[in-house]
């Protein structure tokens, strides 16, 4: 039964999403609470499998019992489990989120159609974490990247269609040039599946190097520019910042990270190391992600908006989670995986918690954030928690992360990351501080006058205190993760 | 039999290079279905009758119709 | 002599690499937004031809099992599944930045790249 | 001059991937290493396992069944994606829907 | 368009498209085609009857109900037969093992689940098409 569960928990997300058209004229509040159930059963499930995972070890599950020579097959370890829990969680919160939020253009009508997609679009990520097969992550990537242009596309405003337009160009463009990767592979090994494929690249690897190296630029390419890796960011703030803030959360704590999951498996568990240290990878992601953290940040001071400030921050923050893998250590990768949940975690907290300012101020300007935290004291408090979490102070999860990934980059005897390091979270508080100090301690007569408009409903101020909370107990217990992450990092090496 | 591979491939990038260079869209919509067809006869050629069939159909069939809903609802001459 | 008979053998992969390149220029370059579309078009087939080409054995013959054609060659089918599963993907995407084509052309009045970006920005400083 | 560049960026790849291309075991003959026991096994056991006698068919639908479940996803979520982009319900169908409530 | 001579022409012309779509779709396991090009053969018989004959007409043959339920029902099928192989043979998309009649290769009724897939992609992908087309071409400017 419980080599079932994962297409069980594929096929539940896949339901809901057919059967929600059919609730069209019944009641609306009763498919949000079979979405909710579902989404529960799912979490659920997925928890249920890293325990099983942790104790008995990994398991396949081959489709139509062939075997991974001439069928598909998924790979359940404490990879893709704990990553399923992870973005299981996550969504479950922001679902909960954007249950009375009839805010930001998306409207009522549209409800059951995002539904639709947020569902398909959790089914791919299933898909891509469990997959074990090349083409097979191709097909779910297709699946996301459609849904993932489509929650943008969603909101009916003027700017929101020409970013997703340019997010569709270059998702299909990063799309077509890793299947033209695939293709390459397919062509010396005439293999899909990674194993396979991973045991054939190291015997071949000196009869065809040209012919790797090439596919190799072509697949870490075309998910370089899906994950928003430096050189390659230009279509993030735009999307970002125009789509609605549920979105936005969805998109930037968890679509980005699973693109960064996949480029995770092609390095290590298709190329290998032998082939990763023979072309100085590691150098240029070490070079790519410290690009990104500098520039990122710098970008994020410049900016009036405050969703497009967020924006550039995820360029920043991904530019750490680089810098992590492309260590090839185990202490890197643990600090990147860490923070991949932190910064999941921290960038929704903000994400919503602005969501929340703008639907009652209607205001979304740096400037206008003046006094606010009078106003509106727990959404802004949780911004703060948010905020000072991406800049890192301690009792937050975001020091935590940075702490590791420092000792990492000391334990690789790379001392110049470093500097840069503390050079990227200085910047950090250059564009972060300014909100927090302006939001809660402008001593303003007037705003004092404001009572505070905060009418949230219940339903929508939980999920936000609960993201808040989590900061600060990941932050004080990071062992909570940190013993499950050392042993997902155990399966990739 | 290569060397009509070879021909056809020729005018497969001549027709893309067609596409690219012409600023009435209608035209280069009707090249682009020629460009499918011509497509789906290399992939007879190279024993793929399921692909070649599909590609006629929907390649060829479908998205330029498509391409022409579009263009009537947009403009269609390139600046 | 040699090179030629070279080109001659790996004409099928030349051509798709060139029609990917074509395409992905088209897509780079050009700022007419149906046209960069057709673009993204031209680069899926190429790679799909660099598919179909890497199934292809000289003198083969497709994988449909008669008994007219028991003991005879076959092609790889393998490459024919995935790219009948990448057609319908390519159509798809066309279709959905299509509609989001419309939608600009609606707000904008306008399917040209660098015009949006000159509007875009004249509502920026306006605001 | 832009122009010119971005062109001679282009040949530039398309030469880098030719001399690619020239490495690669292309002839298209049985000894590829693409043609290996996996199209063995298709075509051998293919018509028994499945009773299909197009083989293409047989791994579309049967050994790699999921591929195309995917992709009938693709479809459907691509007409989610279009209709929640161009279809507006117009106030006409919203005034009439309210009164049938 | 109102050409009496297209008119009729496609009268006459759309059920053939169409019988020779569905008769692609159902000869899937036995040459080549199956449902992705059976399908979009049918779709574009209407598309083609949408072209001639206007949206409005097309949508009372084939409206956004149909439309609606064809395109889950081609998926329902294909999820279906891929629970039915979970239970019987314990593993998702199981053909012969799981059951189904396995028939003599060659003849229209065999290979067990392959002709019911090929028919859910045949639905949806013609649904589909259909659907798109009308989504792009009904829009009215607001």
């Amino acid at each position: 039964m419980i080599e079932q569960l994962p297409i069980i928990n594929l096929l539940l997300l896949l339901g809901t999403a057919l059967i929600i058209p059919l609730f069209k004229k019944r009641p609306f509040q009763l498919s949000l609470t079979l979405c909710f159930l579902v989404l529960l059963t799912v979490l659920v499930s997925s928890v249920f499998l890293l325990i099983h995972v942790l104790e008995y070890g990994e398991f396949y599950y081959h489709f139509g019992n062939h075997e991974n020579l001439i069928g598909i097959e998924f790979l359940i370890d404490a990879f893709s489990a704990f990553f399923t829990v992870f973005v299981a969680a996550l969504v479950l919160v922001i679902y909960l989120y954007s249950w009375k939020d009839k805010t930001e253009g998306i409207e009522n009508k549209e409800f059951g159609r995002y539904y639709i997609l947020l569902f398909i679009l959790l089914f791919s990520i299933f898909g891509i974490l469990y997959s074990n097969d090349l083409f097979n992550t191709y097909v779910f990537i297709e699946i996301l990247s459609i849904t993932s242009c489509a929650i943008i596309s969603i909101k009916r405003k003027k700017e929101t269609y020409t970013a997703a337009f340019r997010y569709v160009m270059l998702n299909e463009i990063a799309s077509m040039s890793y299947l033209l990767g695939v293709a390459l592979i397919y062509m010396i090994t005439g293999h899909l599946n990674l194993e396979r494929v991973a045991t054939s690249l190291q015997s071949i690897w000196p009869l065809y190097s040209t012919n790797i190296i090439i596919a190799i630029g072509f697949m870490t390419i075309g998910v370089g520019i899906k994950a928003a890796i430096f050189p390659f960011h230009i279509w993030l703030p735009d999307a970002h910042a125009t789509a609605p803030s549920t979105s936005s959360a969805i998109l930037s704590g968890i679509v980005v990270k699973i693109y960064i999951l996949v480029l995770v498996k092609l390095l290590f568990r298709v190329f290998g190391m032998e082939i990763v240290e023979a072309l100085h990878i590691k150098w240029i992601m070490l070079i790519l992600g410290s690009a990104g953290m500098i520039m990122g940040s710098i970008f994020a001071i410049a900016q009036k908006d405050v969703k497009r400030m967020l924006g550039y921050s995820s360029v920043a923050q991904i530019g750490y989670i680089i810098l992590g893998i492309g260590l090839f250590t185990e202490a890197g990768l643990q600090a990147a995986f860490f923070h991949i949940i932190s910064h999941g975690i921290m960038k929704a907290a903000l994400f919503l918690s602005v969501g929340v300012i703008i639907y009652y101020k209607h205001v979304q300007k740096l400037k206008d954030f003046e006094g606010i935290g009078y106003q509106m004291p727990i959404s802004m408090t949780v911004f703060s928690f948010g905020a000072l979490g991406m800049v890192g102070i301690p009792l937050t999860s975001g020091f935590i992360s940075k702490f590791n990934l420092g000792i990492a980059v000391i334990d690789a005897n790379l001392i110049f990351f470093l500097i840069i390091i503390i050079l990227s979270g200085l910047l950090n508080v250059v564009y972060y501080f300014p909100i927090v100090i302006s939001a809660f301690l402008k001593d303003n007569k007037e705003m004092q006058k404001i009572p505070h408009i905060e009418k949230v409903p219940n339903i929508m101020l939980i999920p936000i205190l609960t993201l808040g909370v989590a900061i600060v107990v990941l932050g004080l217990f990071p062992n909570l993760i940190m013993d499950i992450i050392v042993s997902v990092v155990a399966t990739l090496f | 039999m290569d060397i009509i591979n070879a021909i056809l491939i020729i005018i497969l990038v001549i027709c893309a290079i067609a596409v690219e260079r012409t600023k009435d869209l209608v035209s280069a919509i009707i090249i682009f279905s020629a460009y499918s067809l011509f497509m789906s006869v290399v992939w007879l050629l190279l024993k793929s009758p399921d692909v070649a069939l599909t590609e006629a159909a929907i390649g060829a069939g479908v998205t330029s119709i498509l391409f022409f809903a579009v263009i009537s609802k947009t403009e269609r001459f390139e600046k | 002599m040699i090179i030629l008979q070279k080109i001659l053998e790996n004409i099928n992969y030349l051509g798709g690499i060139a029609l990917f390149l074509i395409g992905l220029h088209t897509v780079v370059t050009h700022s007419n937004l149906i046209k960069r579309i057709i673009g993204l078009n031209i680069m899926g087939t190429g790679v799909f031809l660099f598919f179909v080409a890497i199934g292809n054995v000289t003198g083969g013959e497709p994988p449909i099992m008669t008994e007219d054609n028991i003991g005879a060659i076959f092609i790889n089918p393998l490459p024919s599944v995935l790219i009948l599963t990448g057609i319908v993907v390519v159509v798809s995407m066309t279709v959905y930045s299509l509609s989001l084509v419309i939608r600009i052309f609606e707000t904008y009045g306008t399917i040209d790249q660098k015009e949006l970006t000159r509007l875009i920005s004249e509502q920026n400083n306006h605001d | 001059m832009k122009k010119i560049i971005i062109w001679i960026l282009f040949i530039a790849l398309f030469l880098i991937l030719s001399i690619g291309i020239f490495d690669m075991p292309t002839s298209p003959t049985l000894d590829a290493p693409s043609y290996n026991e996996t199209i063995h096994y298709y075509l051998e056991n293919g018509v028994n396992e499945t009773g299909a006698i197009n083989i293409v068919t047989a791994v579309i639908t049967d050994y790699r069944g999921f591929d195309t479940l995917g992709e009938t996803i693709v479809l459907f979520a691509a007409i989610v994606a279009v209709s929640s982009v161009l279809r507006i319900p117009s106030k006409k169908n919203e005034e009439e829907a309210q009164k049938h409530e | 368009m109102n050409d009496t001579i297209l008119k009729s022409i496609t009268r006459i012309i759309v059920p053939f498209i169409q019988v020779y779509g569905v008769f692609i779709i159902l000869h899937g396991h036995l040459s080549p085609g199956g449902g992705f090009s059976g399908g979009a053969l049918i779709g574009t018989s209407l598309i083609l009857f949408t072209l001639v004959f206007g949206v409005k007409k097309a949508k009372v043959k084939f409206s956004e109900r149909v439309a609606e339920i064809s395109g889950s029902a081609g998926i329902i099928i294909y999820v279906l037969v891929g629970i039915v192989g979970l239970v019987l043979a314990g593993s998702f998309l199981t053909n012969i093992e799981a059951g189904f009649p396995a028939g003599v290769a060659g003849t229209l009724m065999s290979a067990g689940m392959i002709p019911i897939i090929m028919i859910g992609i045949g639905i949806k992908v013609a649904s589909t098409m259909i659907t798109l087309f009308h989504t792009l071409v009904e829009e009215e400017v607001r």
